[in-house]
């Protein structure tokens, strides 16, 4: 138990978890929707816009170069972060929904064809489906999708029967944000390529909580949010490979992702800028590179240790609740616990919660498709993230007790 | 008993309780004292759409020329919210709806609720059931 | 000349102001490429994320209502600043410049148009004009480019012309980025709006100086970005007419975006959410609101005196300095100040002036296409802030003199 | 003199200056004794392109088995920099060039025109003498 982190201490530098609600401590359980942020990326935040502001790139100017040297330099960062081979396979976006739509846009064009068809799995949440699923509905296309099994894992054989019928492109979802299933994104993406199939992962509820080796992955495209791993909203990062997205044509216009512009044709800039028109979130990128930075400090392995710790604890905890269904049981789940008392709605046991000081999240997680699959209207999620304690999941599961005697 | 002193007679039973939960306890009370909507009502015709609990809310103008609700959520806590208000606008004339602030939402201290931006579709229902009255306002003048 | 701001009073809530860059004080003249920002926005963002920051919409949780509503009330509070009709014509984007996009993407989608025509003019920012010229490339179309008078105002009678073409919308700058120019955007709009065409007026180098009554212009769409507003970045405001709004499809998809989601198909949200997709920058967007209401406090008008100030006195200033050429001198232009030395390479005269604290953007200023209409590769511009003073007007007049001298 | 002592030179030529505006002053009147590229070679081929200021660079190798550089840009900011660089590398065999550590860029207080973001394209600069002299090297080599 050596690995494990202090989260006593860590919990100090969260303001955000320091606060009461209702006139009860906060108990923040609803980290898959977003994390809180430790000081030293809110510091980062502020001493960008006290002293470093400028815009970026072409600026010959101090501040300008000042700030333009750091946000190359947290592209690197990002870049050896998820072990990407180059600097400039890192694309700032504002966030993983932008993210997939930028490549579902961009290869849609690439690809130009009648009736394509993407591979997903039932779990996907919202935005990596429904990019998608519009592209294939407007060309005539097929969205195929992977099923699952009763607890909550891919369904492998059903994944690759798919495989065969030889998808354009596979997206898929390294971490449920409903299940906490881990998808085995490195051997799925090995027998894509095998057949000659891309592979993009949805790593937003991944990068938090285990460590992500792009080249091990060897997937095409990654893509996450910052605000889901302790940065800020607005920034969020697709990897891309080389070869893909040179080929790839540019997603939006304007600003420094052009070269040369003439009122007759426009030739874009090279790599990474081709992918990033208009003025970047320049303080958001700097302050998810803290963000990143104080995860590898605390370690994945002590993250994990904990979280694991957390998670089973807490389900352990509330099995012993009546009635209580779980949704998500797949061996090695990330942290997150999804379920329902039968005969409760989960807006009212939210309700209830919320009104004990515990925040969880409530109704379908943007997944309607999964919760169609499942048969329910929506879910009550607990999610952790590294500064939660095993108190507060005995605090949760006391809390959901009262509030389903109350509700029966 | 005229509206407001409906919500008078809420905002005193509500008064009894400090704490939260006591309060959600009654209010999970109350809703099962709800004029339930006759089953072939609860269609998506009838529905109110808050983003994770639904209502269904029905009325009728009888022959005494009041707007009679009866609904249905979901959700307890939702139904309880509902309840409350057709005690305090159900059997009334269309104009005595139309005239009735409710002010002991507040007073007992369920304002949160009334946010445009919550998920119960509180303020949604609270709109349909005045549109209601308007429609049955019209309808008795002509 | 009651209206001046306090300009003394005023910059001490500019940390950034403060600095020196190779011991000497900074004067910042960089403000068309982004302004700093006041510390009331740095401290709303700094509030939000240590009190109040949560994932919102859907969630029933307390910060995640507390967040939400903050979120709704700041777009009420950007729809009253331009005086929208109503809030939900109000959407939150990255910046400007993806809000062009999204635009020039869904009216792309709505006209589903072969050879559709776009009228520009010749002092568009390349955000405002290559997504318009893909779009027409694509689709055999046109772009077609009104043409500028000498002092640098829009060629009325030329664009008068081109209208007569008949092209499927205007997009026009209110305020042109390099020349200070500010087009007639209401005029315009009636002329365009009698033969039935649409306009969007992009206010990116307008918002921070002037008012904008949405209402008064008539336009179809305005946009601006937060950061050039005294505002935090990767925050942008796309106002668009309900009725257009309506009729557009959408441009990204997932998260808030969606009304009901299956394998099948997707009902979308209604507006404003349809084109807000994944998780907003709400701390950006609070921190814009508290921008803005800056802006109110100092007010319109005494920013504008004071800046028109700065701008008269340094185009005074400045004419004296041996073969210099102004870009830009059209009557009631804006706070910018582009110029040339004869002989002086822009980049060599930026770096100097850098070296003496003075921080003013070189280059062709995203504008290429302008600076071929004007036959140099670039110029040096200054832009002011109404935290700018009259001295360093004064500074920068010697500043230009002195590295002119090194240069010659 | 060998690089290294021309590079020792520079910095002893800057060192008598601390005033920035002074350095500059010095760069600007070096790049008035930079060996002018032929006119014929100014050329896109021989372009490198910053953001802001181009540079011409052409580069020979002689008989004496050395590399020869002239170069142009249209700063003379720019071209008080390249011309630093010609000092330093040009007259130099191929593997001297390859093994020259370009110190003196950081001793004379110039390090922020090697920043890779710089939008005076030195970075590529120097990357392109490299290039040219591998490729010299690789021909004597053969
Ligand atoms: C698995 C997954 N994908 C994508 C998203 C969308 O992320 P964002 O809203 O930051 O774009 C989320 C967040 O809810 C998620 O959990
Ligand atoms: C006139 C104009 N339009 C558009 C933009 C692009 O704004 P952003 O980079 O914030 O998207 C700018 C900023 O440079 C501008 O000056």
């Amino acid at each position: 138990m050596s690995t494990l982190p202090d989260v006593d201490a860590l919990r100090q530098s969260f303001p955000a978890l320091a606060q009461t609600v209702y006139g009860k401590p906060l108990i923040y359980l609803d980290n898959g929707a977003t994390t809180q942020k430790p000081l030293s990326v809110i510091n980062r935040l502020k001493q960008y816009y006290k002293a470093e502001n400028a815009n970026i790139h072409r600026g010959v100017h101090y501040l300008s170069q000042l700030s333009t040297d750091a946000f190359e330099k947290a592209r690197a960062s990002v870049a050896a972060h998820i072990n990407a081979r180059q600097k400039h396979e890192i694309i700032f976006t504002r966030g993983t929904t932008e993210a997939i739509n930028l490549i579902a846009h961009s290869f849609a064009q690439h690809l130009n064809k009648n009736a394509p068809k993407v591979l997903i799995t039932a779990m996907e949440h919202h935005s990596n489906l429904v990019p998608w699923q519009q592209w294939v509905l407007q060309n005539g296309g097929r969205l195929m999708v992977a099923g699952l099994k009763p607890d909550g894992s891919l369904n492998m054989e059903h994944f690759e029967a798919l495989l065969e019928e030889q998808p354009d492109i596979v997206a898929i979802t390294h971490v449920s944000n409903v299940l906490g299933t881990v998808n085995p994104v490195k051997a799925i993406t090995s027998i894509a390529h095998a057949r000659g199939i891309p592979v993009l992962v949805d790593g937003a509820q991944a990068i938090a909580h285990m460590p992500v080796d792009i080249q091990d992955i060897d997937c095409d495209f990654y893509v996450f949010s910052g605000h889901k791993a302790y940065g800020p909203m607005g920034v969020g990062v697709l990897y891309g490979k080389e070869v893909w997205l040179d080929r790839l044509p540019p997603y939006q216009f304007g600003g420094e992702m052009v070269d040369r512009v003439s009122f007759d044709t426009t030739t874009f800039n090279e790599l990474p800028f081709k992918f990033e028109a208009g003025t970047p979130n320049v303080g958001a990128v700097l302050a998810l590179e803290t963000a990143l930075s104080f995860i590898r400090k605390t370690g994945y392995e002590a993250i994990a240790a904990h979280e694991h710790n957390l998670t089973s604890y807490g389900h352990q905890l509330l099995s012993r609740v009546e009635d209580i269904e779980f949704y998500g049981t797949a061996p090695g789940k990330e942290a997150v616990i999804s379920f329902n008392i039968k005969g409760i709605h989960p807006y009212d046991l939210g309700t209830l919660l919320d009104k004990m000081g515990i925040a969880v999240r409530t109704g379908h997680h943007c997944a309607q498709p999964l919760m169609d699959h499942l048969g329910i209207p929506g879910t009550v999620r607990a999610s952790m993230a590294v500064y939660n304690t095993l108190n507060e999941m005995e605090r949760l599961a006391e809390a959901v007790n009262k509030a389903a005697m109350m509700l029966r | 008993m005229s509206a407001e002193q409906a919500q008078q007679q809420i905002i005193e039973e509500f008064s009894a309780y400090e704490d939260w939960l006591d309060k959600y306890n009654l209010l999970i009370e109350m809703g099962k004292d709800i004029p339930v909507i006759d089953p072939r009502h609860k269609t998506n015709n009838h529905l109110i759409n808050g983003c994770q609990s639904r209502v269904w809310l029905h009325a009728e103008l009888r022959d005494d020329g009041k707007v009679y609700f009866s609904a249905d959520s979901d959700a307890v806590i939702t139904r309880g919210m509902v309840s409350l208000l057709i005690r305090v606008l159900s059997g009334r004339t269309p104009d005595e709806i139309l005239n009735t602030n409710l002010h002991f939402i507040d007073a007992i201290g369920l304002t949160e609720h009334l946010s445009p931006t919550r998920s119960n579709g509180l303020v949604s229902m609270i709109k349909q059931m005045k549109l209601y009255a308007q429609v049955f306002q019209l309808k008795t003048k002509n």
